[in-house]
């Protein structure tokens, strides 16, 4: 099993999804219990990572290698790096996280589960896909085998507006990446011997000219994932219209594959470009930090502020990508984390919230922190998690990446800086709406949270705790690989 | 032993082959043409038990292939007649010609 | 020896002739369980020539097996729906003339070529004898694959046909 | 090494006392959490006073552990415990635990009692922690942390609409400032490339202002006392301290009063020899101290919510410090931080008193209140004398260094802006002492009553502090405490002045036979005086309009803009992406007429002609088993015919 590791990570989840398709549809529980033990199983798969991953090494790991279609020279490459792992670990974990989340909610929203867990088991095992696969080609097929389940999931179990929002969010995406496989086919027709393989892509060297497109076009497929600033419109209806387990998956892992691309291919593969565009990705950052900020500001549905606030602090991970640096990349891939750990919660909390009071509105609440203590202080916990308060993994990643960014530009750092008092502004009004103030009447008989929904949580908020605390055990295993990226990129350390 | 030409037993076989067709072209009761095209599965049998024995096949061959044949007669009728019991109780009518719902 | 032989001949062509007559009595006959048992004859017949032939095996496989089981199985069925098979109703479709007629070309064709064609076999041939160590052999080594998949039909017919002429529940 | 690993329990202590309270307190621990706090506390003394007093004799600890690696080089977590931090330690484990002590009582029966010493423990956790932090980071973490504490402890009474909305303001004005302070420190690294305080000293002490220039440290300098600023109330941010007396009084005592607000000035200490470095700079402190000081007290004249008088004496107070540090008096600052702590977390508390026996807290409703709270009327009254700065009490002392470092730097403007500052000061604090402990009861409704002994116990330890701990500093001792700081930093020092300690007196008798003659003889002469300075008077009663103009000029642009961008995102940006979709849908309803007549056209010619054909050719499909067998055989006959060359 160890020498497979990286295959049974990406594909148990699959396994169990066929399993839960041999299942009959009537068998409630045995559907749930399957595809919940499928995702402790790939979690512990991804725990048994931890004792084969040398932390000290910045190459390639555990990597697997298979000729799949000789004629294009296409490969069935698997690997893990320092980038990498931390982004396979998030999923494993908030892919329990949203599965234990659905239990109660997809429930409560009527039948379906067997292909409801089904889709839920496929996407997971895409974006681990997406996360491992170091051949072009192959990574092209897990980013798109993610937008289906997506699209079913959204368009189904989904609010209100749900088609729109699912055809809207499929659309966004796959615009984009039909530019990504452009670039995909433009490197693969630029290289010599011709193939799909990062590791020999990224040793070779391009024109500037040829960088500079094939870095655009790249940049488009990722930016709509991130998303960055003119392209997240997306974002708010799909998070919102998403079943809260969907959204914290979307918010919690999805977006990340966006900056991981940067980070995985377009950095090491087009280093010139990438300093070529790196203003331009600094003030798109900054305006993704401030516009989001402001944006979230103005919402009074609750689930679209969390979503604009994404907008908000994926743009510190954008700005931290653009310092170039090291502690730039530092904060950037450890706020990809910690993003997405706190803004699971958030979701998770959204859900918890909705589930009982039916409603989103921020000014329909008021004074809940009388009638559920336990969700307030958790809600409390993750907004000043989200606000970067010390002590909490937000303020490490967003420490490190203004760091990174002040080395870079003073002027988009100072900028950026506004953001985080954005950040607290909007969500200490929401804190104030919803928890403090006099108690509406309306909501005398709210329960409290509950066990199961405590139990999505606690582990987010131990993960959170202990970053913030002692942030050196999660970026020991980063820093040697991004110290490598950064001296392929012809950067100081 | 015997001494009768292949070709007088060939035609014994065609004619029965000939003699089932018509059955089974022309029987009006389902039952009917499957006891037809039993006849003719029979004559088909003759056919395999002679050319073994004519041709430089071990002549088992052509027995063993007799046999695979019967069986399939066997399923044959079995799930046939299933099939008239089955028309039967539904349909109150077991001839062929009036069993047409696929009419155009 | 030449007279057995004679006979024998006499016995096989007279053989041959009565499976025609008895297969025309199951084709003609208006009565349906008449003409089953016009088949079972004829069967009997057909099992008489594998004797001729040398093919004791065989003769005995149809004795048994159809003779035996799916006559039995036929007679049953016909009995079932008995009623339906009485003498008052015409027994056949209105297609017998073209049928009849591209029948009789078949058999004049076919016939042309068998009898055009150079039989390469001495009839000695004919009365060979095979045994049924032999068939057993061949079943069990070259044909073993056919073998069992004639089993998992078998099997598989089985089952279809108990499940289809199932009563349907009366849910 | 045995002695030096204590000091992490120091704050490690009180935070394993607000985890099992806010864990396990409401559900097993209910009145017990009281307890568990004070005995952490306590615990945290037993451990930090030997350690202050072996650096008072001139040791020094520090010690610390890689936490983060920062660029190529590694970012240490640790204490220091050097003089400086030595002093603060020494004053936030004694008010702490006095504070809690007190706290205990004062909080009975309230539902959330233990919540509220889960969050009271993290505070004195943070707080200790930023005491004894040796970096800039560490520093910041404990200093957010304590932002919190308050957040939370403002908002202890969440239910009331004002406490909601001043722990919003207050939280978020402190954060405005952070995030100055975090640009500054940020600054600072790119400057010096580290956090750590000894480094940066011993960096700076040597001249090394690193690569960039001297103007770059400077500005960094004045962004990290945008800090202090957030946090220590002064102008322009102080305006959410009044509001924070939302808060229980225990809380505007502890964190409000002696503590947190104190930590603002502590940074400045803290970061002296940044600011020595670059001392363009100094003159900003000042200002920003001086006018916080005459302001607040000019506010407080008016202010008739007893806690709120003492929020803006605060104000007042913390502005002093400032002031003092911005004349470059670091032994002078820390010293009145070091008393004012002890007397206004008596004030404090004495007002929690007061409100905890009358159930009111407008002074106009109180009178009379001596002879009914002695104790509590008494230990008041020490500690407004102390804050007025009547000698012997240690408020004279740090309050004369203050003027004597205005008056012997040369600073004659800002000196007399002070000593009108202590006299106004004199004259609030005693007109709020007559008003409420002397003459009649005004409000029949009060009923007030003496408050229990574990709440007025600590008034009188605190009264002890308040007395007593302007000697070290005073020239009775030779200014040994001045000196001891000195040790660290150089700094100026001045000879005392008796024209200085006149003034002084002056200045706090006047006040105070000033507000006696009003408040007790003529009442009367108050409210003409308020009439003749009508604007002053208004101007002073509203705060000088602040809370109005930042209202109207910060707060509704910035939720405008806010929902401007929002429309701006669902009309123009998504308005265009759905655009792009309604141009798509456009074209398609195009094709779609060219599908219909044309392409259509041609397809449902050919579908008529199939159907015309297959009228033809269905007859074949008889619906009759045997009619397909015999032409499939027909068929077969046909081929075999033809395949045999027959025809």
């Amino acid at each position: 099993m160890t020498s497979h590791l990286l295959s049974w990570i990406t594909f148990t989840p699959l396994i169990g999804a066929f399993v839960l398709l041999c299942l009959p549809k009537r068998a409630h529980d045995w559907i749930r219990w399957i595809a919940l033990a499928t995702t402790a199983i790939t979690a512990g798969l991804v725990c048994l990572a931890f004792p084969l991953f040398r932390a000290s090494e910045s190459g390639f790991q555990l990597v697997e290698r298979a000729m799949w279609i000789p004629q294009f020279n296409i490969q069935y490459l698997l690997g893990m790096d320092g980038i990498s792992f931390p982004m396979v670990f998030l999923t494993a974990l908030i892919s329990i996280m949203a599965c234990l989340g659905s239990l109660a909610h997809i429930r409560v929203k009527g039948g379906r589960e067997k292909e409801y867990y089904f889709l839920f088991l496929l996407l997971e095992t895409g974006i681990m896909g997406t996360f491992l696969a170091l051949d072009l080609f192959l990574f092209y097929i897990f980013w798109e085998v993610v937008l289906v389940p997506m699209y079913f999931l959204i368009g189904i179990w989904g609010g209100p507006r749900k088609e729109y929002a699912a055809i809207k969010f499929f659309l966004y995406t796959l615009a984009g990446s039909l530019f990504m496989l452009l670039g995909i086919l433009a490197v693969y027709f630029g290289s010599e011997p011709r193939t799909f393989d990062m590791t020999l892509l990224a040793s070779m060297k391009y024109g500037l000219v040829f960088q500079k497109i094939v870095f655009l076009a790249f940049f488009l497929g990722f930016a709509i994932k991130v998303p960055i600033f003119p392209f997240h419109t997306w974002l708010p209806d799909a998070h919102v219209e998403a079943p809260t387990p969907i959204s914290v998956i979307l918010a919690g892992v999805l977006l990340k594959m966006g900056t991981y691309g940067f980070l995985r291919f377009s950095y090491p593969l087009f280093p010139d470009a990438a300093r070529w565009f790196q203003p331009a990705m600094g003030v798109l950052a900054v305006i993704g930090i401030i516009y989001g900020g402001f944006v979230a500001l103005a919402q009074t549905d609750f689930k679209k502020m969390v979503a604009y606030s994404s907008v908000s602090h994926m743009g510190f991970v954008l700005l931290g990508l653009a310092a170039m640096n090291a502690d730039g990349f530092r904060g950037a891939l450890l706020q990809m984390f910690s993003h997405g750990t706190i803004t699971g919660g958030l979701f998770l909390l959204v859900g918890v919230l909705y589930d009982r009071a039916h409603t989103r509105d921020l000014n329909d609440f008021g004074g809940l922190g009388e009638k559920m203590p336990v969700y307030a202080g958790i809600l409390i916990f993750f907004s000043l998690a989200s606000l970067g308060l010390p002590g909490l993994s937000g303020f490490v990643s967003e420490f490190l990446t203004l760091l990174g960014s002040f080395q870079y530009s003073k002027l988009m750092t100072g900028l950026a800086a506004i953001g985080i008092l954005l950040a607290a502004t909007y969500l200490l009004y929401m804190i104030q709406r919803i928890l403090l103030g006099k108690l509406n009447p309306k909501w005398s008989s709210l329960p409290d949270i509950n066990y199961l929904e405590l139990s999505t949580l606690v582990p987010l908020m131990i993960f959170i705790l202990g970053i913030g605390l002692y942030p050196k055990i999660i970026l020991d295993y980063m820093i040697p690989t991004l110290d490598g990226l950064l001296k392929t990129m012809g950067g100081a350390v | 032993m015997t001494l009768i030409p292949v070709e007088h037993v060939l035609i014994f076989s065609l004619l029965l082959f000939a003699i089932g067709l018509y059955g089974t072209l022309t029987r009006r009761n389902i039952i009917g043409i499957l006891i037809s095209i039993e006849l003719m599965l029979n004559a088909a049998n003759i056919n395999l038990v002679v050319f073994a024995k004519t041709t430089s096949l071990s002549p088992e061959t052509g027995q063993v292939f007799a046999v695979f044949v019967i069986a399939i007669a066997a399923v044959t009728v079995a799930v046939g007649l299933a099939i008239v019991l089955a028309l039967y109780r539904s349909r109150k009518t077991i001839f062929a010609d009036e069993v047409h719902l696929l009419k155009w | 020896m030449e007279i057995l032989t004679l006979a024998a001949k006499i016995g096989a062509y007279a053989l041959m002739t009565g499976v025609l007559l008895f297969a025309l009595g199951v084709v003609a006959l208006r009565n349906l369980f008449h003409s089953a048992l016009c088949l079972a004859a004829a069967l009997i017949g057909i099992a008489g020539l594998y004797l001729f032939f040398r093919a004791d095996f065989l003769a005995a496989v149809q004795i048994l097996l159809y003779v035996g089981a799916v006559m039995t199985v036929i007679i049953f069925a016909i009995m079932l729906t008995e009623h339906l098979s009485g003498k008052t109703t015409i027994q056949h479709n209105r297609q017998s003339l073209p049928a009849f007629l591209g029948i009789a070309a078949l058999v004049t064709v076919i016939a042309k070529v068998i009898l055009q064609t150079p039989w390469p076999v001495t009839q000695k041939a004919l009365g060979a004898h095979t045994s049924v160590e032999g068939i057993g052999t061949a079943l069990m080594t070259v044909y073993v694959f056919p073998f069992e998949v004639i089993s998992v039909v078998l099997i598989a017919a089985l089952i279809g046909a108990v499940i289809i002429a199932k009563r349907e529940n009366p849910s | 090494m045995v002695t030096a690993d204590r000091i992490f329990l120091i704050p490690l202590l009180p935070f394993a006392a607000f985890v099992v309270n806010i864990l396990f307190g409401a559900r097993f621990l209910k009145h017990r959490a009281a307890w568990l706090s004070i005995l952490t506390s306590i615990a945290a003394c037993v451990i930090a006073l030997p350690v202050c007093f072996e650096v008072f004799g001139g040791a020094r600890f520090a010690n610390d552990f890689a936490w983060l690696r920062i660029n190529d080089g590694v970012l240490r977590f640790g204490y220091l415990v050097d003089p400086l931090s030595a002093s603060l330690l020494f004053m936030v484990v004694i008010v702490g635990t006095l504070i809690q002590i007190y706290a205990s009582g004062y909080m009975q029966g309230d539902p959330r009692y233990s919540r509220f010493f889960a969050y009271v423990s993290l505070f004195m956790s943070a707080m200790l922690t930023l005491v004894i932090s040796n970096n800039f980071i560490l520093f910041f973490m404990a200093w957010e942390i304590m932002g919190l504490c308050s957040y939370l402890l403002i908002g202890f009474y969440f239910q009331k609409e004002s406490a909601a909305k001043a722990c919003f303001k207050a939280f978020l004005t402190t954060r405005l400032g952070d995030v100055g302070f975090l640009i500054g420190v940020l600054m600072l690294f790119l400057a010096l490339g580290t956090f750590d305080f000894s480094e940066i000293n011993r960096a700076l002490a040597l001249g090394d202002h690193g690569a960039l220039p001297l103007s770059f440290l400077a500005t960094s300098a004045i962004f990290i006392f945008c800090g202090t600023i957030g946090k220590s109330a002064q102008f322009p941010l102080h305006v959410w301290l009044p509001d924070a007396m939302e808060g229980p009084t225990p809380v505007s005592a502890l964190i409000h009063a002696a503590t947190m607000v104190a930590a603002g000035v502590f940074l400045v200490a803290r970061s002296f020899t940044i600011f020595m470095a670059v001392p363009e700079t100094m003159p900003v402190v000042t200002t920003i101290g001086c006018i916080t000081a005459f302001m607040a007290a000019f506010i407080a004249l008016t202010q008739t919510d007893i806690k709120r008088i003492l929020a803006y004496s605060t104000i007042s107070q913390l502005g002093y410090m400032v002031t003092a540090l911005g004349m470059q008096g670091l032994g002078a600052g820390t010293f009145h931080l070091i008393t004012h702590a002890f007397f206004k977390a008596l004030l404090f508390l004495g007002a929690g008193s007061v409100i905890h026996g009358t159930h009111v807290q407008d002074i106009r409703q109180m009178g009379g209140l001596f002879k009914k709270m002695p104790h509590t009327a008494v230990t008041f009254i020490i500690a407004s004398l102390a804050l007025a700065g009547v000698p012997p009490l240690s408020g004279f002392w740090s309050k004369d260094e203050i003027l004597l470092t205005a008056f012997a730097s040369g600073h004659t403007l800002v000196f007399w802006i002070l000593l009108l500052t202590a006299f106004m000061t004199a004259f609030y604090m005693f007109r709020l002492v007559f008003i409420t402990f002397f003459g009649k009861a005004r409000d029949p409704h009060v009923h007030a009553h003496e408050s229990p002994a574990v709440m007025t116990l600590p008034l009188w330890g605190l009264v002890l502090g308040a007395v007593l701990l302007g000697i070290p500093g005073s020239p009775l001792m030779h200014h040994w405490f001045q000196q001891f700081l000195a040790h660290a930093i150089h700094h100026p020092e001045y000879h005392p002045s008796a024209f200085v300690m006149t003034c002084s007196v002056i200045a706090a008798v006047g006040g105070i036979t000033l507000a006696g003659i009003i408040y007790m003889k003529n009442t009367h002469w108050a409210e003409s005086i308020a009439k003749r300075f009508r604007p002053l008077y208004r101007l002073s009663f509203n705060k000088f309009y602040l809370d109005e103009i930042y209202s109207k000029f910060i707060i509704r642009p910035f939720t405008a803009l806010g929902e401007v961008l929002y429309r701006f995102d669902a009309k123009v940006i998504d308005g265009s992406v759905n655009g792009v979709g309604a141009g798509a849908m456009w074209l398609g309803a195009v094709k779609n007429w060219i599908d219909k007549y044309i392409v259509d056209g041609l397809v449902n010619f050919m579908g008529t002609l199939t159907c015309f054909l297959n009228s033809i050719v269905k007859r074949l499909q008889t619906g009759f088993v045997q009619n397909y067998l015999l032409i499939a055989f027909l068929g077969f006959l046909a081929f075999i015919i033809w395949e045999l060359k027959l025809v």
